[in-house]
Order: structure tokens, then C-alpha cells, then sequence
């Protein structure tokens, strides 16, 4: 697969480490009353769809960015890729 | 011996004469002839034996696509069963051999096969062999094991060597026939990047076997011209020899490059294959048809082979078949290959053409409307017998028969995304579907454009519109007046009858297999092709799915389509594994990465043991020492009586800075790190955000704003990437930075009792590494041996007085130099990894063995670490009920009750007088070493609620060695559990 | 018709003409006491125990495309019980005893061929997890061997011994471990639950679950409504997207897997062996195929088809393992779609919505888990109690902190 | 002036270099290297300072420049890799951290790799069987990490077509050199 990273244009996705679904991001606030249950769901359920799928990859072998890929599952075709630290500040992640 | 069918033409080189061997006997041949073309020219046409049967066969093709003519090619280790002669390449000295038979490939007495026949029909073996139980394992697998597969490997190591490389373009174009070479010629002059590659040693595909001339030329002559001006294109690369293989996601293929194939062997240092990954922004198939064969009672014999082929073999390589040649057509192909043939100077002894409108011609008998029925001739075709339309059947002699059923345009690759072809009902044909791979564009046979004025005009006019996609501007080349005839078909897949007619000839599947396999339900083609093997062979159907397709079709009362589509997997032909490896085999598997001491310790004699990707010193052995055991408790004595010296540079170092680096580290680690105070040093507990444990380290504190931390060797990739992930994603906001440090200093452990007064030797002066003013768990820059900065660290694995310091690592070399002869006057000893392990089990350091991801702080007795006033990564999970219960593992110490006595790491712990069976499985001992300060064997492990049960008598049982040992529960800290000799 | 050799014979003299379908193709019925759906081999596997050990039930098994499509025809045909922990290792340990009298049992040979799994170590450390797991076997009552350097070399003498980057060190023998030919898996279980009544539905896919006040009623489906008292999701691979029609979130990811097959080779290779320093598993099929195989692509899929780099990692581990197969020619590479869940490990479980029950997160070890998969699966659908050998694999593992994560990788699917 | 040695990264005393075919392949020690992070809201402090320490503003992504005694490297956002000559900026880290100030974080870098430089016409037929980067395309200041027989890797193209840089990990220079000498062999 190619990546399109969004500093260094097209790469072979071997250069990439795959976490998984980009809702990693929002991790849960740990004094929250239910942060046990918010934890568990934001850690082991996911939505798993067949089709477009927003998912987090590492450029290990690159620059070192996480980037936040969107990608169809069935076609595997790339619509979409951002890095992360910009998608987990419009999100208002923060300090 | 003469080459008694070599007739004239074609492009071989008869000035030059090869030598060859196939199965012991020798012949010649000329270069640019394939293994078949001179064995057919050599008046050989049985080559090889079926996969089932074992049924008598020779070539039915002249290209990649062939099932029959499958043979053994070079002896000893470079050995390679199963190639195809068809495309294999003479050279001088070249031996193959036929294969799947036993005695003689003339007489081979696994034909034994074709006789029970009637026994061995579709899926035979699902309904038998089950009775009795014991038997199918012991009598009946290893029977049809043996009987079963093709080629034999040599069991030796592959000799050669492979390379892999990676290519770029605007445009790949996928063979270079008619289509490809225009495609290319258009896009080579627009200036665009373009490889052209094709499997074939020849550029030019079926221009090189057609007789036809495009404006004046020879098809062989416009392909050399067109192929001349490409190579002389500074952006187009040429690539002869090369199949591409697959096409895979976003526009990447993968191509097969034989580069030293058709040679006895490959040059010193170069590989005999090349596996391409080619980046590509366009693709262009260009891959065209391949004949299909009619099925008909023994139509499998050797002489009987596809129309194309015939020519190709007449025209190309100047190879007859045999002297007397019947026609079986059910198209105006098969009228071509009789005019060719008879240009040749062969003789045609009827053209069977099973349509009742047949072309007439003056030159050769046409039976028009009539089939073959059957035919003779068991090691090579003597006769056909041909049904006539008034019913009556007639014998023609010959000894070879041309079948043209009809092309079916190579899709292969357009369906390896899992696009499906749709069904073209002019061409009786699946032509490339909708679905095609990212870029990818076909032209034309492949797309169905049948005639090569049609497959130029639609090779140039794809390549212009891929360009345009590009931006590029290219314009449509002058085109040559060649054959456009219109392709003119009355579809035909089989001939009814009784006997067997095959479908798949390598794997013996029949019409009669197919429509068994209707008749008990196995009528989706998934189905067909597992139930009845079809297309499962190495030539995975080219040439007959789309007949078993047919037949189906015809059972079910459905159109081809409605009952199913051909689908192709990679690679388009098979690929050696050795190819897809490419260097990385062997010793080279992987990269080794050697430490800042290795060129020392391998003068010392050192034992290396491979830990990750890095080699490390295991131990040191000394004259003397007969037994790893002796050098270790040496090394572990000296240590602890005096000083010892260890390399720890594989440790992952990671530079922390930033404002907010602290609040950083607060957050990655279980315990707080807020308040480590400058020049100070903290153990740290990192968990996975489910709470088990990930990692451990020690992290120093430089300045306000800057820390080094300190990961295992193992998992120093994954640390890094985990703290990027957490500083990216989780807290952009955070002003932190953070780099990889482990290779920049070389890093040793100082330890012991003396290690403070060898240091002190090292430090330059200016530093006071005193106890009051460099204690434990202190840090800091320093300088050594006379003004070099370096970093010394506080820190202990061994439980020793105990110092890790670190330097430039150009200079580590020379740093253990300098600390072994500095040290002398001590016994400084230098240890490896074995006593590392034994000195930190003994101190009672969880390590890789304890830290095995279902470890929780909990577990690893370190549950009061996890702060809870602070958010950390894992420390809400860590609450849950599952790891919090009573009866949780605990990591604690073991001893032998009998010091005598011995036991091993991976022991199962069970209650003194309980059963030894799973329900009583009290947990297992991690880690295990002969303690030599201690004089016995001692252990770490697992054990339920074992904090409490300290002084209880356990069995350690190891039912895998009949071993078993009475253990007593005790602390883990075997050495100086207060740690009096850290802080001294 | 009972399939025996003597059948075989008789058939053979009368031309085939006897030999009725395999199975029946009938159409749906309006309602059933349980629908499975899914008609892979768990799905096929949990039909045809219901029918066999359970209930007079009327069931049926509904099946998107043709049965036996998906990962039972796709794997990699490895049957064994060497598992570590006490949540797993008593389940596969019951599925290699039904394996092992799987055939008489349904009238269908299925290739059962016990020829021995091996692991193999490169390290002291991975030598110390071999013998804690063979420990494990061994006080389950399972059969484990462990093997030193020389014992491997017995065994395997083309192993790379010589110039090896990770040298073997030894190995853990499974000798009951082996092979089975998939296909015939799900030929038999469906075969056999034919005969025993079983609608097998071909071509019907569920596109929805008809659910009224938390309770399942039946299944939409592209051939129309079909009522059940019970229905089964036994669909691995595409867990995700159909529990999703009933609105579940799971932890489960999809990812593929590629397999590879090698041309027909005379026999070379005894057994399953598995490298340990690399990706990289092989066997050789009845038809002399290499079967072999290594890590997953690693990213959300369900394409059913991988790319190059996993390709050649496979190869490269199977290169430096044993160079002599470098002149093999790989013939056929494809993939299959995963349930790769969060701990490694399986669930076969109710679901919090009535009278609709899960089998899922297979992960890549689901084919040897078949007969007790669907064992299990019939005995929760059936008493609506867990099978004794399945009582940890539960939903709620997760959340309770229970879980059983056999490699250690946490909740990273793709790591397991 | 302190006592110890260097050793290169191959192992020895000095530098090694090969020449296979028309292929050079040059083991660089005299190279200084540290990594510079620009820290949190310092932006407009850091390009003045850097500014003023390189006389030039730093690269752009995926690009390498000389400025001066000074080499500029791109290695991911907001951070650079710099280089100088190792006679002169063995302490590369304090020279750097001393013009930057709190506006980056500045680590040494020197001895974490080990570089090779090859050059000759054939330089690209040597990378095109060694790595994915397109370095047929590569110009002259074109730098990128990847992947090199499971190495992870910096490419930097000096001179299109004739002469690139090659920067891995210290501990891999044995393999690194075996696989650019084996490539080099294998392109005949």
C-alpha cells in the first residue's frame, strides 16, 4: 500500500507501524465517575466497519509522525491522511 | 543425432549449436530455442507424466501457461522441479528431466493409475479410506503422499543468490506484443517514465510467431525496430525476462526478473533472479490471450497441442511437430495455422473444422461441421478419429493435431484486487470486469481486441489516455496496415462422448469429473474447483477453467457467466520462495547489531548470543574452563567479591526534554516522577494502558528540562514509539521532545565492591563520586579519562555497589580497555548476559521472563507503586476486579529444599500433596539459575497469593522432563535484601 | 448414501451414476427453532452437533454465499492443542479428540493426518516458555514433547543448522498435531447435517436482525423474513460488520491473513514445523503442496487479500528456516479475513440482547477449534449454559479484567 | 585533551573505504551530528536563532542543505538533524545548544550512526536493489528516511545521480556495509 504522508508525499506503507482505529486518540478522562467503563469501552470495543475506516499508522521508518489514515477496508483505497497531533488538537486534546 | 523435425525459419541462431541433455540422452539445439521447441525439433514430443493418471504428455503450449511439458531442469543443489519447458531457455549444457514417474517416462508404472481410473473419480478419496481408523495415517496417506506431487526439491540449500529492488514510473506496461510495444513507442516519445515488461526472452509477444507483415515488415522485424528506438529512450527501461507477477494495492506490482536463468550459472556476486516492487502511477495490461483447447476423448496426447502453439513453434523456432498435421478448429484461427504450416512444407492431412460454414480452400481438405472423437497413439499422437457431420467417423493419420477452441483474453492480473471479469459474449470470453486494480488500464487481446491492427490502435490510444491522467501530452504514433480479420467463432468447450475427455491435463480432471461433481452438489466453481482439483495445478488453469466452466454450465442449464467467473490469485506464474527473500536468508536474515565492545570481547573469545537484532557477549571463557557454568560462576564471584564490567549499551536510552518533560513521564509511568529532583535517579514502571505491565527502566534526571530514560533491550522499539503515540495523540499540547540516544553512547555496568575505586581511576578528578556526594541512585555529566564527557549513573542490576557510565561510543572500545587494565589491579572481571541474569536473579529483578505482558505491578509485587492521585497510562484499568483477586499470582523466590537439588525455569508449581494436574496448577517459576554465591539452585516464579505463603514447601513439577523437585517458598531477594552493599 | 470403500467400488462398475447430492439445496422455511448463520465450518460444525448430540430442534444454516467459502477454505489446515493457559487449553484439547474420531463420526474423510507439530526456540527465554506450556499440556493431559537442538535435527534434518542468524535450540513437539483438509470439514459437517435434517440455505444473506424489546426474533434476510426462537452468529471475519446490524460493538478487529501454497512436490517436509526467530509456519498437503503462512498484514481489512511486504517476510522466514525449499516455486497466495480480538482468545457467548448468541474472534487458529467450537456453540444454544471446556470465553472478560491472552500483547489485535 | 581512542563504526582505527566496480563506498567519521527540536510556542525565538547560528532558515521537509560549515537536515516536524565537521564541533551539542537556548532541545547525535557514502555513475542502479526511496528522482539535497534490508535509514542525495549518503543506527554497520558491498556486487 502507499501512504500519502501529508509532509512527504506518497510512501510504501512497509515504513509504518499499524496501531489501530483512530478513537484511540480519544482517551478517556480518568476522574470521570465512570472511568472504569469509559476506559474498557475506548480500549477494547471497536467499530470494525467494512468500509471507511479512520485508523492510526506510525512512519516508524520516516519522520517518526502518527498519522490518522482514512482507508476503505474492502478496497483498501486511501481517501484521506492527516497527522494526528493536528486531528488530536482539533479535538480539543490538550494539556 | 539429427534434429529430424527442425524445419526452416524462426529466430534461432543456427550458426551457434547447443548441447543438452533431457533425461540422460543428448540432443542439440540452437540459441533462442526453448527446452520444448528443441525437443520438438529433436522429433521429442513426450516430456512428462500426469499429476493423477500418470498419463503420457507433451507440450499442449508454447508459452507460460503449459500443464503438461513440466520437467526437473539442473541437477544437484541448484535442482529446480516443476519448470516449465516451454519457457525454459537453452544455453549449452543445460539437463532436465522428466519427473512423476517411476521406472522409465515411457514406461512408467504408476500408469497403473490410468487403468483404475474408473475408481479414482472426482473427490473419491472424501468417500474412503476411513476404515479401519489407524489405517489412513499408516497405509493409505503415505501411499498416496508418495504417489502424490510433482518435481523433486534436491533437499539441499539454494546456491544462488536473489536480489529484490524497487522501481518508479509514470507507466508500467505489462507485455510487449503488438498492444505493449505501441503503448510503449506512444508513451516512451511523450517523455513519461515507462518500464515495458514481458516474460518473454523476446520482446514482441505473438508478432514474433505470426507470419503476417505489419506494412513491409515481418513481425519479428517491426518488434526489433520498435524494441531498438524504446531502448534508445533515456525514460523508457526495457525489461526482457520479467513477469510481473501481481498487481497489489495503489498501483505496487511485483515482478519477477530471471536474470541469470537461461545461463549454466549466475555470474560471482549476481543474482540469479531479481523480485521488482514497482511503484507505478498508471499501469497498462497488455498481457493478450491465450488459446484455449477443445476437450475430447484423449485429447491429452503428446502431439496434440494448441493451434498457436503450432505456429508458434513452426515460425518462432522452426520446430515441426510432426510431418503430418490435422487441424481441429472451431474458428478461422485453426485455417491460419494449416496455411502457415504448409508454407513450412508440412503436410496437412484435414482441417477439422467443427462448423458447418467452414471456410473451403483449395489448398488442404476441410471437414467442415465435423469434431474429433477420439484419437490414438499412447507415448505420441498416431492418429485422429473424426466424427463427420453424416454421422459416420473417419481415421486421419498424423502426428500432431493444432486445437483452436477460441482465445480468452489473459486477465489475470486484472482480477488479483478481487475484480471479476465480465463475460463477452462475441469472443465466447471473460474480458477485464469494472473492477480493476487502482491505475490500471487494459488494451489490446487483453481487452478483448482481438486483432493486431486493433491491439496497436488500442495499445497507443490507452497509453495516451493514461498520460493524459498524468498530465502528460502524448500523441498517437503512425500505425502500420496489418491483419485486422475479424475473429469468427462458433463457441465449442467439448465434444460429447463417453470416454474421457480432459478439462485440466495436468491434474487429470475430465468433463466426466465436472459433471459428477453436479451431480452431488458441488456446483459453484469455489466448489468445483476443490471438489475436482480444476485449475488447482501449476498452471492454475490458463487453459481450463473456462472449460470446466462450460461443462458446468451446459449441467446446470445456465450461461457461463450465470454459473460462474474465473478469478486469478497472484503470482500470474509460480515465483521460487527464494526469489521473494531475496538476501535476507540465512545469516543475513536479519541485520546484526554489534555493541560498542564487540571487537574486545571477540578477541577475549567471548560466547555471543543473539538478543533481538544485537549480538551480545554471553560469556568470557578462560583457559581452563570446561563448562559454561565455570566461566559464569567466576564471573559472578568476581563480581561480587570485587568488581565486574558488563555492557549495557543494548539498553534503549531515550533523550527526554521540555517544560514539560516531568509532567510527561508522570504520565507514562505508574509512579510519579514529578518530584525527581536534578541529579537524581528513579526505577520506573511503565504499563500498558490495560494495566499489565510493558516495561521497565530507570530515568535520570540532567536538568529541569531534561531526562534520560532508560528502557529494556527488548522492547526499546516499542517504548519509543508508544511515548511518540502518547506525545502525538494523547497530549499534543504537552511541550516535550523526545529521541533515541541507545547508539550514541556506549554504556557500561561498573560493579561491586571495588567498583567505585576502579571508577575513581577512570573520573577525572574534578569529580567526587564519593558515597556522600555521588550516592545511590545518583547522576551525572561528568568528564573521563582526561577531559571526554561522559554520564555516570547510580544504578544497579546486580545488587552491588554499583555505577553504569557512559561515553562517546567511539570511545566505548576504548574505555574497556582502559577499565580492564585499570581494573587489574582488582580482578576486574568482565561479564556477559549469563551472568547479568544469574547476578539479577539473585538480587530478585524482574526481567523479560517476568515482564511477559500478563504481568501486573500487582503481580510483580510492585502494586503500591501505582500512584492513584495521578492520571498515568494503565492505572485505571489496573482497578479491575480480574487483577486485583485474592489469590493473584505473586513473584517470589524458590529454593531447593535438598540444595543438591536442581529445577528449571518453566516448572509448574502444585501443593506438596496434591495431584499434579492442572486444577492444582498453583502457578510456575519464571526464572531459574545455580546461584554460585549461594551454592544451590534458586528461582523466581509465579505463585498464587505468594506473598503469603513465604516458608511453604511446593512441588515443582516438570512432567516434560520427568522432573520434580520440593521447593520452598521464600523472598525473591536471595542477596542482601536490605541493600546495604547498593548504598555502601 | 453412506460413503464407504465399498461404494467407491460399486459406483466405479456403474459408471457414478448413484452418487446423490452431497447435500440438499432446500428453500427457507418461515421460522426454525435456531438459525445459525454463517455456513463456514463453525456455523456447519454447530448445525450438525445441535442435530447430532442436542435437541429434535428444527434448525437451519444460512449462508451469504456458498458454505465452506470463507476462512475453512482458506487456512492453512493445521490442527493442535499446544496451547499455554487454562481459558484455552482444555478446548482445543476437546476439538483434537473430536478431530480424532471426526470421520467415522460424520461419514466424510477428511484427511486427518497426525503426523506432529513443531515448534521451534532460538532462545533460552522462548525455551523457558516452551517448557512452562509443555508443562501446562502435560498437567492437562495432553501430549508434549520437548526436544533439544539434536532432537530437531533428528526430526528435521534440512533445518537450517549451519548458518542460521537464530540458531534452534530446541523445540516443542506436538506429535498428535497435524493437518486436515479443510474443504472436506465443511463438506462433512454439512453433509452430515443434511442427512440429520438441517436446512443448509445457500445464497441468503442476513441483512438484519428483526429485535422488539431487547429480544432477537429472526433474521432479515435477502430471501426474506426468517423467524427463530434462537439464532447463532457464527461468522468469523465478519463479526464486526454483521453484529454491527444488531448493533454491537465488539472487541474484535478484522484483519487478513495471506496463506501460501507451493507447486506439488514429492514428499519433503514431515509434519507442521514452525520457525520461532520468524513468520513463518509450513506443512505439505496429500498433493505435495507446500502450505505455509506467517504473520498477518497487521491493518483493518476485509479484502481477503494482502500485500507484498508480508509476502516476503513469509518467504524470508522460510528461507533462512530451510534453504533448500528456495527453488520451490510458490504457485498461489490468498487471504482470508480474521477476527482478530483483543486478547488473542475466542468468544462464544450470549449477547445482551435475548435469544441471540455469538461465536467469534477466531483470530487465525480457528479451523483446528472447529468440532469444538461448534460443539460448544450447540451446547450454549441448546441448554443455554457454557460447554465446560468454553467457560472463559466470555464478553465480559474484558471488563472483569479476566482476560486470556495467550502472547502477552495486550489490546492490540494485530499483535496477537 | 583526553586519552581513550575512537574506533570507527566498522571497527577500526580509520575509516574504510571500497571500491567495487566504478562504485565508491566511503566509511564518514569526520561528521559531528546532533538533533535540534523546536519546543513548544519558541517558534518565532527559534527562527531567529537559527537564523542567526546557520544564516539561512532551516529545510523544508524531506530536504537537506549546507549552510556553511553547517549541514541541515529534515527529520520530521520541527525537528532537524544538523551537521559539522567533527574536528571542529565535537561538542556539536553544546555549540548548538548555546545559540538556540531554550528555544529546541538539542541532543548529541554523533556517535548514534554510522555513515556511508557511495558515489559513481551507478550509484542509483545500487539503491534502486536496496531500498524504496525513489533515488532515480532524488536531486541534489533530497533527504529522506526508510527502509534498507530492514534497516531504518536516512538517504541524502549530495549530488544527483552520483553521490548519496547513507545513515543507519551505529550498531548496524557491519550489515549496512554488507549490503551496500553486496549490492554493489550484484550490479555487476
Amino acid at each position: 500500500m502507499i501512504i500519502n504522508h501529508p509532509l512527504l508525499g506518497p510512501r510504501d506503507s512497509q515504513e509504518f507501524t499499524y496501531l489501530g482505529d483512530a478513537s484511540l486518540i480519544e482517551r478517556p478522562d480518568w476522574q470521570a465517575a465512570d472511568a472504569v467503563d469509559q476506559f474498557y469501552d475506548y480500549l477494547y470495543l471497536r467499530d470494525n466497519p467494512a468500509g471507511l475506516h479512520r485508523e492510526l499508522w506510525y512512519h516508524e521508518q520516516g519522520d517518526r509522525s502518527w498519522l490518522v489514515v482514512t482507508r476503505n477496508t474492502l478496497t483498501h483505497d486511501i481517501t484521506s491522511v492527516e497527522l494526528a497531533r493536528d486531528v488530536a488538537k482539533a479535538k480539543g486534546r490538550s494539556t | 543425432m539429427s534434429q529430424i523435425n527442425r524445419i526452416a525459419g524462426g529466430l534461432i541462431d543456427r550458426q551457434k549449436t547447443l548441447e543438452f541433455q533431457f533425461d540422460g540422452k543428448t540432443y542439440q539445439g540452437h540459441p533462442g530455442d526453448t527446452l520444448a521447441s528443441a525437443l520438438l525439433a529433436n522429433g521429442v514430443r513426450l516430456m512428462g507424466r500426469s499429476f493423477k493418471y500418470h498419463r503420457p504428455r507433451g507440450p499442449l503450449t508454447a508459452g507460460s501457461e503449459e500443464p503438461n511439458a513440466i520437467v526437473a531442469l539442473r541437477a544437484g543443489a541448484r535442482q529446480e522441479p516443476n519448470a516449465r519447458a516451454t519457457v525454459a531457455e537453452l544455453y549449452d549444457g543445460l539437463t532436465a528431466r522428466s519427473q512423476n514417474h517411476i521406472g522409465r517416462l515411457s514406461f512408467d508404472l504408476l500408469a497403473v493409475n490410468d487403468l483404475l481410473s474408473p475408481f479414482f473419480a472426482a473427490g473419491f478419496y472424501y468417500k474412503t479410506f476411513m476404515w479401519p481408523k489407524a489405517f489412513w495415517e499408516k497405509l493409505y496417506e503415505p501411499i498416496i503422499r508418495r504417489a502424490a506431487g510433482l518435481g523433486s526439491l534436491s533437499g539441499q540449500p539454494d546456491p544462488d543468490l536473489y536480489d529484490k529492488g524497487f522501481l518508479h514510473c509514470d507507466l508500467l506496461i505489462i507485455g510487449a506484443g503488438p498492444a505493449g510495444l505501441a503503448a510503449a513507442l506512444t508513451a516512451g516519445r511523450s517523455g513519461a517514465d515507462v518500464i515495458l515488461a514481458d516474460e518473454d526472452f523476446v520482446l514482441g509477444g505473438r508478432l514474433n510467431s505470426e507470419t503476417y507483415r505489419l506494412d513491409e515488415a515481418t513481425g519479428a522485424d517491426w518488434a526489433r525496430a520498435a524494441v531498438a528506438e524504446l531502448a534508445s529512450l533515456p525514460n523508457v527501461r526495457l525489461m526482457a525476462r520479467t513477469t510481473v507477477l501481481g498487481a497489489f494495492d495503489h498501483g505496487i506490482y511485483g515482478a519477477l526478473e530471471r536474470v541469470a536463468d537461461h545461463l549454466p550459472s549466475p555470474a560471482a556476486g549476481t543474482p540469479r533472479q531479481i523480485l521488482w516492487r514497482i511503484y507505478t502511477k498508471r499501469s497498462l495490461l497488455c498481457a493478450g490471450a491465450i488459446e484455449r483447447p477443445i476437450a475430447f476423448e484423449n485429447n491429452d496426447r503428446p502431439g496434440i497441442m494448441l493451434g498457436s502453439a503450432l505456429r508458434s513453434y513452426a515460425n518462432r523456432w522452426g520446430a515441426a511437430v510432426g510431418q503430418e498435421v490435422a487441424i481441429f478448429t472451431n474458428n478461422d484461427e485453426g485455417h491460419s495455422t494449416a496455411r502457415d504450416l504448409l508454407a513450412k512444407g508440412l503436410r496437412i492431412a484435414a482441417v477439422i473444422d467443427s462448423r458447418a460454414d467452414a471456410p473451403k480452400s483449395t489448398a488442404y481438405e476441410v471437414l467442415a461441421g465435423a469434431v474429433v472423437t477420439n484419437t490414438a497413439g499412447r507415448l505420441g499422437l498416431r492418429s485422429v478419429t473424426v466424427g463427420l457431420p453424416n454421422g459416420q467417423s473417419r481415421r486421419i493419420d498424423c502426428q500432431a493435431l493444432g486445437v483452436s477452441g477460441g482465445w480468452n483474453p489473459n486477465v489475470h492480473l486484472t482480477c488479483h484486487q478481487r475484480g471479476r471479469p465480465s463475460w463477452d459474449a462475441g469472443l465466447a470470453a471473460f474480458v477485464p470486469g469494472a473492477n480493476l486494480p487502482m491505475g490500471m488500464s487494459v488494451a489490446g487481446a487483453a481487452m478483448g481486441q482481438m486483432s493486431t491492427t486493433a491491439a496497436l490502435a488500442s495499445g497507443a490510444a490507452a497509453a495516451v489516455a493514461c498520460l493524459a491522467d498524468l498530465g502528460v501530452s502524448a500523441s498517437l504514433p503512425k500505425l502500420p496496415a496489418t491483419e485486422d480479420s475479424p475473429l469468427r467463432l462458433t463457441p465449442l468447450f467439448h465434444v460429447p462422448g463417453k470416454g474421457r475427455a480432459w478439462l485440466d491435463q495436468q491434474n487429470d480432471v475430465t468433463v466426466k469429473d465436472v459433471k459428477l461433481a453436479h451431480q452431488e452438489g458441488y456446483i459453484s466453481v469455489e466448489h468445483l474447483k476443490r471438489y475436482t482439483t480444476l485449475g488447482m495445478a501449476t498452471d492454475q488453469g490458463k487453459t481450463s477453467n473456462i472449460g470446466g466452466l462450460a461443462v458446468m454450465a451446459e449441467m446446470t442449464g445456465k450461461s457461463i457467466p450465470e454459473t460462474g467467473t474465473t478469478m486469478f490469485r497472484p503470482p500470474y506464474t509460480p515465483v521460487s520462495i527464494a526469489a521473494f527473500a531475496g538476501r535476507a536468508s540465512g545469516v543475513d536474515f536479519r541485520p546484526t547489531r554489534l555493541t560498542p565492545s564487540h571487537h574486545w570481547a571477540a578477541e577475549q573469545g567471548a560466547v555471543f548470543v543473539e538478543v533481538g537484532m544485537w549480538l551480545r557477549a554471553q560469556w568470557f571463557p578462560r583457559a581452563g574452563e570446561t563448562t559454561w557454568r565455570q566461566s559464569v560462576d567466576r564471573e559472578v564471584l568476581a563480581t561480587r567479591k570485587s568488581v565486574g564490567i558488563c555492557d549495557v549499551t543494548t539498553l534503549g536510552k531515550i533523550d527526554v526534554q521540555g517544560t514539560d518533560a516531568a509532567e510527561f513521564l508522570n504520565r507514562i509511568y505508574a509512579n510519579a516522577f514529578g518530584k525527581l529532583g536534578v541529579g537524581k535517579v528513579r526505577y520506573g514502571l511503565m504499563l500498558r494502558e490495560d494495566g499489565i505491565a510493558m516495561d521497565d527502566g530507570t530515568t535520570a534526571r540532567l536538568a529541569e528540562d531534561h531526562f534520560v530514560t532508560t528502557t529494556t533491550t527488548a522492547n526499546a522499539v516499542g517504548v519509543y514509539r508508544h511515548l511518540e503515540f502518547c506525545r502525538q495523540c494523547l497530549w499534543p499540547d504537552l511541550d516535550v521532545q523526545i529521541i533515541s540516544t541507545t547508539e550514541a553512547w556506549a554504556q557500561y555496568s561498573i560493579a561491586g565492591p571495588n567498583a567505585r575505586k576502579l571508577l575513581e581511576k577512570i573520573v577525572d578528578p574534578a569529580f567526587d563520586i564519593s558515597n556522600a556526594a555521588f550516592p545511590y541512585m545518583g547522576c551525572g555529566e561528568i568528564t573521563v579519562c582526561g577531559g571526554l564527557r561522559a554520564r555516570l549513573f547510580r544504578i544497579s542490576f546486580s545488587g552491588e555497589l554499583a555505577f553504569e557510565l557512559a561515553v562517546p561510543t567511539r570511545y566505548g572500545d576504548a574505555l574497556m580497555r582502559r577499565l580492564v587494565e585499570d581494573g587489574r589491579e582488582y580482578d576486574a572481571t568482565v561479564y556477559g548476559t549469563e551472568a547479568l541474569g544469574v547476578m539479577r536473579i539473585e538480587k530478585g529483578h524482574a526481567a523479560g521472563n517476568e515482564l511477559n505482558g500478563t504481568s501486573t505491578a500487582l503481580n510483580l509485587g510492585m502494586g503500591g507503586m501505582v500512584s492513584k492521585k495521578k492520571d498515568a497510562i494503565g492505572s485505571t484499568l489496573s482497578e479491575r476486579e480480574g487483577l486485583n483477586q485474592p489469590d493473584a499470582l505473586r513473584l517470589v523466590g524458590f529454593r531447593p529444599v535438598d540444595p543438591q537439588h536442581n529445577f528449571a525455569a518453566g516448572s509448574h508449581l502444585i501443593g506438596k500433596d496434591a495431584e499434579a494436574n492442572a486444577a492444582n496448577d498453583q502457578g510456575y517459576l519464571t526464572s531459574v539459575a545455580f546461584s554460585p554465591s549461594l551454592g544451590h539452585s534458586i528461582g523466581l516464579g509465579y505463585l498464587k497469593n505468594g506473598a503469603a505463603r513465604t516458608g511453604e514447601i511446593l512441588r515443582a513439577v516438570n512432567p516434560v522432563q520427568n522432573a520434580e523437585t520440593l521447593v520452598e517458598v521464600v523472598s525473591a531477594h536471595f542477596i542482601d535484601p536490605e541493600g546495604e552493599r547498593l548504598r555502601a | 448414501m453412506r460413503y464407504s470403500g465399498f461404494q467407491v467400488l460399486k459406483q466405479a462398475l456403474s459408471g457414478h451414476k448413484g452418487w446423490g447430492r452431497a447435500w440438499r439445496d432446500p428453500e427457507p422455511q418461515s421460522q426454525y427453532d435456531i438459525v445459525i448463520v454463517g455456513g463456514g465450518g463453525h456455523g456447519l460444525a454447530t448445525a450438525y452437533y445441535l442435530a447430532r448430540s442436542f435437541a429434535k430442534a428444527r434448525v437451519a444454516v444460512i449462508e451469504k454465499g456458498w458454505i465452506g467459502g470463507g476462512n475453512v477454505g482458506r487456512n492453512t489446515t493445521i490442527i493442535r492443542s499446544n496451547y499455554l493457559l487454562d481459558g484455552n487449553e482444555p478446548f482445543y484439547e476437546y476439538s483434537m479428540k473430536l478431530w480424532e474420531g471426526l470421520e467415522q463420526d460424520f461419514n466424510f474423510n477428511a484427511m486427518v493426518s497426525q503426523r506432529g507439530v513443531l515448534n521451534l526456540c532460538h532462545t533460552d527465554a522462548q525455551r523457558d516458555a516452551f517448557r512452562r506450556r509443555a508443562n501446562g499440556m502435560r498437567l492437562n493431559g495432553v501430549d508434549a514433547e520437548l526436544l533439544d537442538a539434536e532432537g530437531v535435527r533428528k526430526m528435521a534434518p534440512f533445518l537450517n543448522f549451519d548458518s542460521a542468524r537464530f540458531p534452534i535450540k530446541g523445540g516443542l513437539l506436538q506429535p498428535r498435531g497435524g493437518t486436515v483438509r479443510h474443504d472436506a470439514v465443511a463438506w462433512g459437517y454439512a453433509r452430515g447435517a443434511d442427512s440429520r435434517g438441517v436446512d443448509i440455505i445457500q445464497n441468503c444473506e442476513v441483512v438484519g436482525f428483526r429485535i422488539e424489546n431487547g429480544i432477537c426474533l429472526g433474521v432479515e434476510t435477502t430471501r426474506g423474513y426468517i423467524a427463530a426462537a434462537k439464532v447463532g452468529v457464527a461468522v468469523a471475519g465478519s463479526s464486526g460488520a454483521v453484529m454491527a446490524k444488531a448493533g454491537m460493538r465488539l472487541p474484535i478487529e478484522s484483519h487478513v491473513l495471506q496463506a501460501f501454497v507451493s507447486e506439488g512436490l514429492k514428499p519433503i517436509i514431515p509434519g507442521v514445523i514452525t520457525y520461532g526467530a520468524g513468520h513463518f509456519y509450513v506443512s505439505q498437503s496429500d498433493k505435495g503442496g507446500l502450505v505455509f503462512g506467517g504473520d498477518i498484514d497487521g491493518y483493518n481489512s476485509y479484502a481477503q487479500r494482502g500485500n507484498l511486504p508480508v509476502v516476503e517476510d513469509v518467504c524470508e522466514g522460510g528461507m533462512s528456516l530451510m534453504p533448500m525449499i528456495g527453488r520451490a516455486k510458490l504457485l498461489r497466495m490468498w487471504g482470508g479475513i480474521m477476527d482478530m480480538s483483543m486478547d488473542g482468545s475466542p468468544i462464544i457467548d450470549k449477547t445482551d440482547i435475548g435469544g441471540l448468541y455469538f461465536n467469534g474472534g477466531w483470530c487465525y487458529g480457528g479451523f483446528k477449534a472447529t468440532p469444538a467450537s461448534g460443539m460448544c456453540f450447540a451446547h450454549l444454544l441448546a441448554t443455554d449454559t457454557p460447554h465446560p471446556t468454553a467457560t472463559a470465553y466470555r464478553f465480559d472478560r474484558f471488563r472483569k479484567g479476566l482476560m486470556i491472552d495467550e502472547k502477552g500483547m495486550g489490546a492490540q489485535p494485530n499483535l496477537h | 585533551m583526553h586519552s581513550l581512542a575512537a574506533l570507527t563504526p566498522l571497527g577500526g582505527p580509520l575509516p574504510k573505504t571500497e571500491k567495487i566496480g566504478t562504485l565508491t563506498i566511503s566509511e564518514i567519521t569526520n561528521c559531528a551530528l546532533a538533533s535540534v527540536t523546536l519546543r513548544r510556542g519558541k517558534d518565532q525565538a527559534f527562527a531567529v536563532a537559527a537564523e542567526t547560528l546557520f544564516a539561512t532558515a532551516l529545510p523544508a521537509p524531506g530536504v537537506w542543505q549546507q549552510a556553511g560549515v553547517y549541514g541541515l537536515i529534515w527529520m520530521g516536524p520541527d525537528q532537524w538533524f544538523i551537521e559539522a565537521p567533527f574536528a571542529s564541533h565535537e561538542d556539536i551539542a553544546q555549540i548548538l545548544k548555546a545559540g538556540l537556548g531554550d528555544s529546541a532541545s538539542v541532543t548529541e547525535q554523533t556517535d548514534g550512526w554510522v555513515r556511508f557514502d557511495v558515489q559513481g555513475a551507478r550509484v542509483v542502479d545500487l539503491l534502486e536493489r536496496l531500498c524504496p526511496a525513489p533515488s532515480r528522482r532524488m536531486q541534489t539535497g533530497a533527504a529522506t528516511r526508510t527502509l534498507l534490508e530492514h534497516m531504518g535509514c536516512l538517504v541524502i542525495c549530495r549530488e544527483t545521480a552520483q553521490h548519496f549518503s547513507l545513515l543507519a543506527p551505529r550498531s548496524y554497520a557491519k550489515s549496512l556495509a554488507h549490503a551496500l558491498t553486496a549490492a554493489a556486487r550484484s550490479i555487476g
